[in-house]
Parts: structure tokens; C-alpha cells; sequence
């Protein structure tokens, strides 16, 4: 599996039958198709519905997902306009909204939207969706393509919101926050250090959390290749 | 009140300097063929008020890459790369605002609201330069309602009285625009008789509609 | 013709091709029955409709008007819930708004929805229909049962708005408030006398009001039994 | 998760102190039978949230009749004497809010909005222990959210997914309270399955919904 698989995967089981998700783009939008038999969601789309479903048939240039994807819509869905959608977001209607960072910190911030005087994509409706879903899960690949850490001690880039992140998923372990992070559990093969040396952020190791101290890492791959990956 | 015109006609409505709707998202739901009237007619030193800048050669991105667009509202703008090349390049002024802020804030525009309190955005860079309010312990920002000269939008069908109704994921902003703008000129794949269109299912109300176009078949 | 029938058909030459309108309960109503022809206008109801009309063939039970009448709805009308109706009424997409007054003042204040200590009714929709309609005309008798004044110099009844009243039309005269009142126009038949004698408030009189000196009020009736029916 | 329940299951949700939210104007769109099953459940010391106190025999104003409500929220009490007799009485507590107000409130309550700024009120009574701001030199009073613990609202039919459309006029406030209660109940007239109303013409979306009640023929 790749991390981004096992992200998917690991976020999936974050999700009880009935949930109502908003997956942002990206890796997120891998997560159905790991849900567990039985666990049935239903996801919103924040250009307008409710009951996202994958493509069947032709392409209908009307229906599309929030990143411009042709999809579709499952029985039981329905339309709406931007101020239903994100009063829906908004109002606590959401049960979760799975997103990517840039950066995470122990305080639950979350950038996501831009690096200055590089790249300023818009928050689009990522910061409705951090305020008003009522579970937060941030899923991403643990540090940088370059190595560097993404769960800080304080994020240095322009925050997505303040203090709404709930839960971290990452290939190597999953975090939540609940005055300060706490770290919650490994991904087969990890250990403790394993985590240390690619966060940056200090953290408490959750009383379930099973530590793999023998571990070598050569599972998931992608922090593998950057021991000691400090900013 | 006829309120049906042809595209030649909606051409001489658009102004220098005006302030412009135009619903769609990533260009779902964008009314092309008005935003080709648009640019054919030359307006320039628009401000445009839309969800994002869609794509270079779709949507109201089509505007940007034309050099009409001095200001643009928007919440993301990461599909059209001349979008970023013209802000970073100080030729254009681009205001992010949130999504859900952006439809309240247009909503307020048309619903006669002096503006709406939102978490939304507390503790970032969108609570610049604007009023808070603290209302049961939770801090809001104060988000004030914008209006538009024209709106453009699109619909699937119209009655003659302006109903309309939308498809699918296209319908978006289009309902919100409707009522935010001092003119409103709706883009229809189809036009049908007054009363063609069950009550019950009208999104926009015609009242609020001034002009209809039926698009061209491309 | 009654005083009513007299307003009613009065405002309704206030009332142009196209116009959006909503119109209050009871006089109000009179209106639609005196539109000249070649003028069509859509009627709003506050309980989430336009294009209201006439009750034709039965009665049904979830189509109502605002005062809880039964009515129909014309092709080209269109239903939407509360916040809808009122984004229209607040938001200027109604041209016209006719209400009665208890009591309306040279200031375009006017009072219409309680008496304390006597009667509470409510505003229901007023306040909003009179802040938000672009033209806001007031239809009523000139003076009470009783005789009283209720055309004011200030209201002494609890307000419904500031400020806000255009044009008043009762059977004896139109005003609009402009800077002051002002009389715009007689009923035939009716001198200024007439209505300075019936009216608290000072007025101007319009370049184009004809006074109809030698009137005899006999031909509205309802002042005619109450001479310097002042407060 | 089957959110089909019958009356008898509804009446145990109900509890003494309780803020509801109920649909309808003037009594139409409100839910008959789940009005009768709150009467006969017994909760007492309940606020109301409703756009009025409706008749004696009808909607809401069976609850003030039998003395069930200790505070109405509410935009007009006219057609109700006994509301009127109880609040002179000082047996019950009546906030008179602008109808447009109080759509927006309750609005915002489902919305996850801090409020909303309108002009409507300013001068009056309403404005009274209000915030007050002025933009662009109108003066707007900051009206606050409504939620409530259940809303009982009334729809035409809904889907298995709680899917809704109403009917006609009776529409009102129910697609607002839909969104702005802990546990929204809605009565319907027909239940169909899931996937049997057009995604197009739905108006309140099914996953605001908890539990569908069909309505009894009378």
C-alpha cells in the first residue's frame, strides 16, 4: 500500500454508518473506498449536494465534484445552492470534513491555503468546513516531499482557523488533540521514535498507544527515506 | 415586459468600471455565452464578484486572461494559473473570502441584511480590517453583504416571467446572484411558456429576473 | 362607493404595469378590483408566495394568504419558505407595500401594530415590508370611528417603523411625505378645510392639488359625520 | 438507521422545560398530530419558537390553550385571543419578533451563524437591548440566533432518507427549522422510498432530519 493508501484506509475506519462526510480533494476522496461492510456514509459536496457518488455512465457536465470531477449522485441525494451547502457545513450538519495540510500544530491550527509570495489557491470552503463540521480529521502524508515536518509546535503559515483540527491521520500514526496533541496510535511497524524524529511538535503517547520499538521502518515508505526528517 | 432579449442586445448593458456577478463554479453553471457577450462588448476595469476564477478558457476566467478585471471577490483561484500570474504582478486585485462567507455575504446583498456574524475566518488573515462581535463567548466576524451591478447567471430552463429552475451541481451561486444585483440576466438552455413551470419547484422567483437569454448551441 | 372603495381605488392608480406587490389584510385587499386595465401586477404573500389570485374552485387548505384566507395562485407564481419571502420583501424586490396605519406622521413614522394595555397583535411581517418594499403607501380612513385624528405631527403608539411611509391615500386625500407632509391631492368634492380639519398634522399643499372650495362633504361620507373631528 | 418512528415512540422525546421550534402560518403547515402527542405527553414549562400562536383548536395555540408554554417567540399573536389573555395575565411570556427577523434567526440557528445585522425594527420597541451597528450610514440592529431541543415540523412527503417537499403555502417556516433544532421531527402525509424524489426538487435535505412521522388520516 501506499501512504496515501493507508491514510485512506486508516481515516475510513474514523467513520460510523450514517456519518455525513465532506472529503476535500485529493487524498481524501480515497477514503470510500475503504469503508468497512455495513458503515454506509453520506457525503456532501460543497458546490451543492448531498449523496456524492462515483460515475456511473457518461459524464454529465452539470455534476461534478467540488474539485470539477464529473461523478454522481445516489438515490436519496439532493441539490441545493452555495448558501444551503455551507449552512449545512456551517450549522454542525456535517459530521466530518477530511482535509489536507501544509501544516498542523499541537494548538489544533491548520494552514492549508496558501504560501506566501509562492502559491495563494484560496481557502475555497475549507475554513467553513474546519469551523463547522463537527469532527475535523486532517489527513496527509506525515512530513514534506522534502523531509520536512508538517505537525509543528506552531504553524508558520497563514492559518486555515484556530484550534478546530480534532484528529491527525497520517501513514505512520494518528493523532488527536485535546490540550495539546496526544498520539493515539501506530501504523504497523512504527514506533515511538519513528514518530519523534519526523514531528516536530511535542506530544503525549496516548495510554492505548502501542509502541512497535523493534520496528524498522520499511512499510509505508515515504518517511523512510527521511530519517531524522526535521524542519 | 417582455423580458426576453437577444444576446446583440444584452451587449450594450455592460460598462466600464461596472461591478459583475457571475455564478459557477469552477465554470459548472457559468453562463458562457453571456461572458462572451461580455468580452465581445469590451467592457473593461471590471470588478468581478464569482466563486473562483474557473479555467482560461471557461468561465469567468476567460475575463481575466482578456485583462478585463482589475478587482476580483472570489474563494479560490487556484484553477486559473493567470489568475495568480496577474496578482502576483499587481495587475489585478484578487479578495479571497471563505465560500460559505462569500454565498452569506452575497445573500445578504439581496436580502436586504446589513451583513452576517461568522466564525468563519476568526484567527486568520480574513478577520483583517474587520468588525468582531462576541456573542455567547464565541467570537464572530462581522461580513458585510455585497451587490453587483449585473449579475450573470445560468439556469436550465426559464418561463417567460423569469421563473427558473437549475441542473444538478450548475445551480451553485446562480440562485444567490439572482437577487443580489441591480440587473439580472439569466442564461437558459430552454425557454418555455409562463405557467410551464410547476410552482413548487421554481428556485428563483421571476420577480427578481430582468432579462433572459436563450444560450446558443455550440 | 364606501370610504374603503374610495382608498382602494385610489391607490390602485398608484400602481404600475409589472409591479411587485404586496398587500396588507383587509382594505388592502379591495385593491386588485379597481386595477385599470392593461396594468398587471404580481401579488407577494408574506406566508411564501408570489403570484397570488383569486380564489378559483375549492378551497385548498395549505393555500392560504397572508391573513390565513384561502386564495389561489396564477401561472407564472412561484412557492419558497420564510427566509425567501422576506429576502424578497427586505431586499427591495417588492415595489409596493400597502398596510393600514393606526396612526402615521408627517415624519413617515407610522404605528399599526399595538395599542398597549389593549391590543397586542404583533407586527407579523410590517416592520419588514415597510423597511425593505420601495414604495411604502399607507391605506386607511382618514380618521377613527371615533373621529380622531390619525394623520399625526408624531405618532403616540408604539412605532412599526421610522421614517419610512411614502405616500398616504385615505378617502378624503393622497399625501406623500417629502421633507413634511404633503397634500397632494383631493377626493372630489373635498377642500383643503375639509382635511386640514380632519388632520393633526401641518401639511403643505402640492402646485398641483385643486381645492374644491365650495365642497359639501357629502360625497365620502365617513368625515362628513364627524366636522373637526380633531384630536 | 431507520428514522421511521410512530407517534407513540415521539411522545416520550419530549420533556418538561424544553424550547420547540413548530412549522406553520396561521396553522397551515404545522404538524396536527405531533402538536396532539406533545399535548398528550404532558411537557409543561415549554418555550415556543413559531411565526404565530395560530387558533385555539389549531397548531400551536392548542399548546397555549392548555397552558403548556411559559414563553412564545413569536411574530403575531392576533389570531389567538388566549395568547393575548395569558400574556396580559402574565401566565405566559410573549417576544413579538418581525416575521423576516425571526425567519432570519431561526436561520441562522441552522446555519452556524452568529446573527444577522437588519434594519428592520431600528426606532421600534424591537431594537430594545439590541446591538446596534452602522455600515455604510444605515443603522442595523444585530438580531441573535434561534435553536431549540426539537423542532416539529410538517412536510407533504418525505423519502425513507428524510428527503422532504412540502405543499403550497404551507411550506413557511419549515424548511428553516428543519436545520435549527437538536432533534428535528417532521410529519409527513406520504412516505415514499428512498430515491423516489428528484434529487432536483427536494427541499430539505434528509440528513437534517431524525425522525418521520406519518401523518393519520383524520
Amino acid at each position: 500500500m501506499t501512504p496515501k493508501e493507508i491514510i485512506a484506509r486508516r481515516v475510513a475506519r474514523e467513520l460510523k454508518n450514517g456519518d455525513v462526510v465532506n472529503l476535500g480533494i485529493g487524498l481524501p476522496t480515497l477514503i470510500p473506498n475503504y469503508l468497512e461492510p455495513g458503515v454506509d456514509i453520506v457525503l456532501q459536496s460543497e458546490n451543492g449536494f448531498l449523496g456524492l457518488g462515483p460515475l456511473f455512465g457518461e459524464a454529465d457536465p452539470c455534476l461534478v465534484n467540488a474539485g470539477g470531477q464529473p461523478c454522481g449522485i445516489l438515490p436519496g441525494g439532493a441539490f441545493f445552492d452555495s448558501a444551503m451547502s455551507f449552512a449545512l457545513i456551517r450549522g454542525g450538519h456535517v459530521d466530518v470534513s477530511v482535509l489536507g495540510a501544509l501544516q498542523v500544530d499541537s494548538q489544533g491550527n491548520l494552514a492549508n491555503w496558501m504560501v506566501p509570495g509562492k502559491k495563494v489557491p484560496g481557502m475555497g470552503g475549507a475554513m467553513d468546513l474546519v469551523t463547522g463540521a463537527r469532527h475535523v480529521i486532517i489527513a496527509m502524508e506525515h512530513c514534506t516531499k522534502d523531509g520536512a515536518a508538517k505537525i509543528l509546535t506552531q504553524c508558520t503559515l497563514p492559518l486555515t482557523c484556530v484550534g478546530k483540527v480534532h484528529t491527525i491521520v497520517t501513514e505512520m500514526a494518528v493523532f488527536r488533540i485535546n490540550n495539546g496533541l496526544v498520539l493515539e496510535e501506530l501504523s504497523p511497524g512504527v514506533s515511538i521514535a519513528d514518530v519523534r524524529s519526523c514531528t516536530e511538535a511535542a506530544f503525549t503517547v496516548g495510554p492505548d498507544c502501542i509502541d512497535h520499538v523493534d520496528s524498522i521502518t520499511e512499510h509505508t515508505g515515504s518517511f523512510s527515506a527521511t530519517p531524522g526528517g526535521k524542519r | 415586459m417582455n423580458k426576453c432579449i437577444s444576446l446583440q442586445e444584452v451587449k450594450g448593458l455592460f460598462k466600464d468600471g461596472m461591478t459583475i456577478m457571475c455564478g459557477g463554479f469552477l465554470g459548472v453553471g457559468s453562463p458562457e455565452g453571456l461572458v462572451r457577450e461580455l468580452i465581445n462588448n469590451g467592457a473593461k476595469n471590471l470588478t468581478v464578484i464569482s466563486n473562483d476564477s474557473a479555467f482560461p478558457e471557461m468561465g469567468v476566467g476567460q475575463l481575466i486572461v482578456n485583462k478585463r478585471v482589475v478587482k476580483l471577490i472570489a474563494s479560490h483561484i487556484g484553477t486559473n494559473p493567470e489568475t495568480g500570474r496577474q496578482m502576483i504582478a499587481n495587475e489585478l486585485e484578487v479578495i479571497l473570502v471563505p465560500q460559505g462567507t462569500l454565498a452569506e455575504r452575497i445573500r445578504c446583498g439581496g436580502a436586504g441584511l446589513g451583513g452576517v456574524l461568522t466564525e468563519t475566518g476568526i484567527g486568520t488573515l480574513v478577520e483583517e480590517g474587520k468588525i468582531k462581535l462576541v456573542s455567547n463567548s464565541v467570537k464572530y466576524l462581522v461580513e458585510l453583504p455585497l451587490r453587483a451591478d449585473i449579475a450573470i447567471i445560468k439556469a436550465k430552463k426559464a418561463d417567460r416571467a423569469g421563473n427558473l429552475v437549475y441542473e444538478k451541481s450548475a445551480r451553485n451561486f446562480n440562485p444567490l446572484m439572482a437577487l443580489a444585483a441591480d440587473r439580472v440576466i439569466v442564461e437558459v438552455d430552454e425557454l418555455v411558456d409562463t405557467g410551464e413551470i410547476d410552482p413548487e419547484t421554481v428556485v428563483t422567483p421571476g420577480v427578481v429576473i430582468d432579462n433572459i437569454v436563450v444560450a446558443e448551441r455550440y
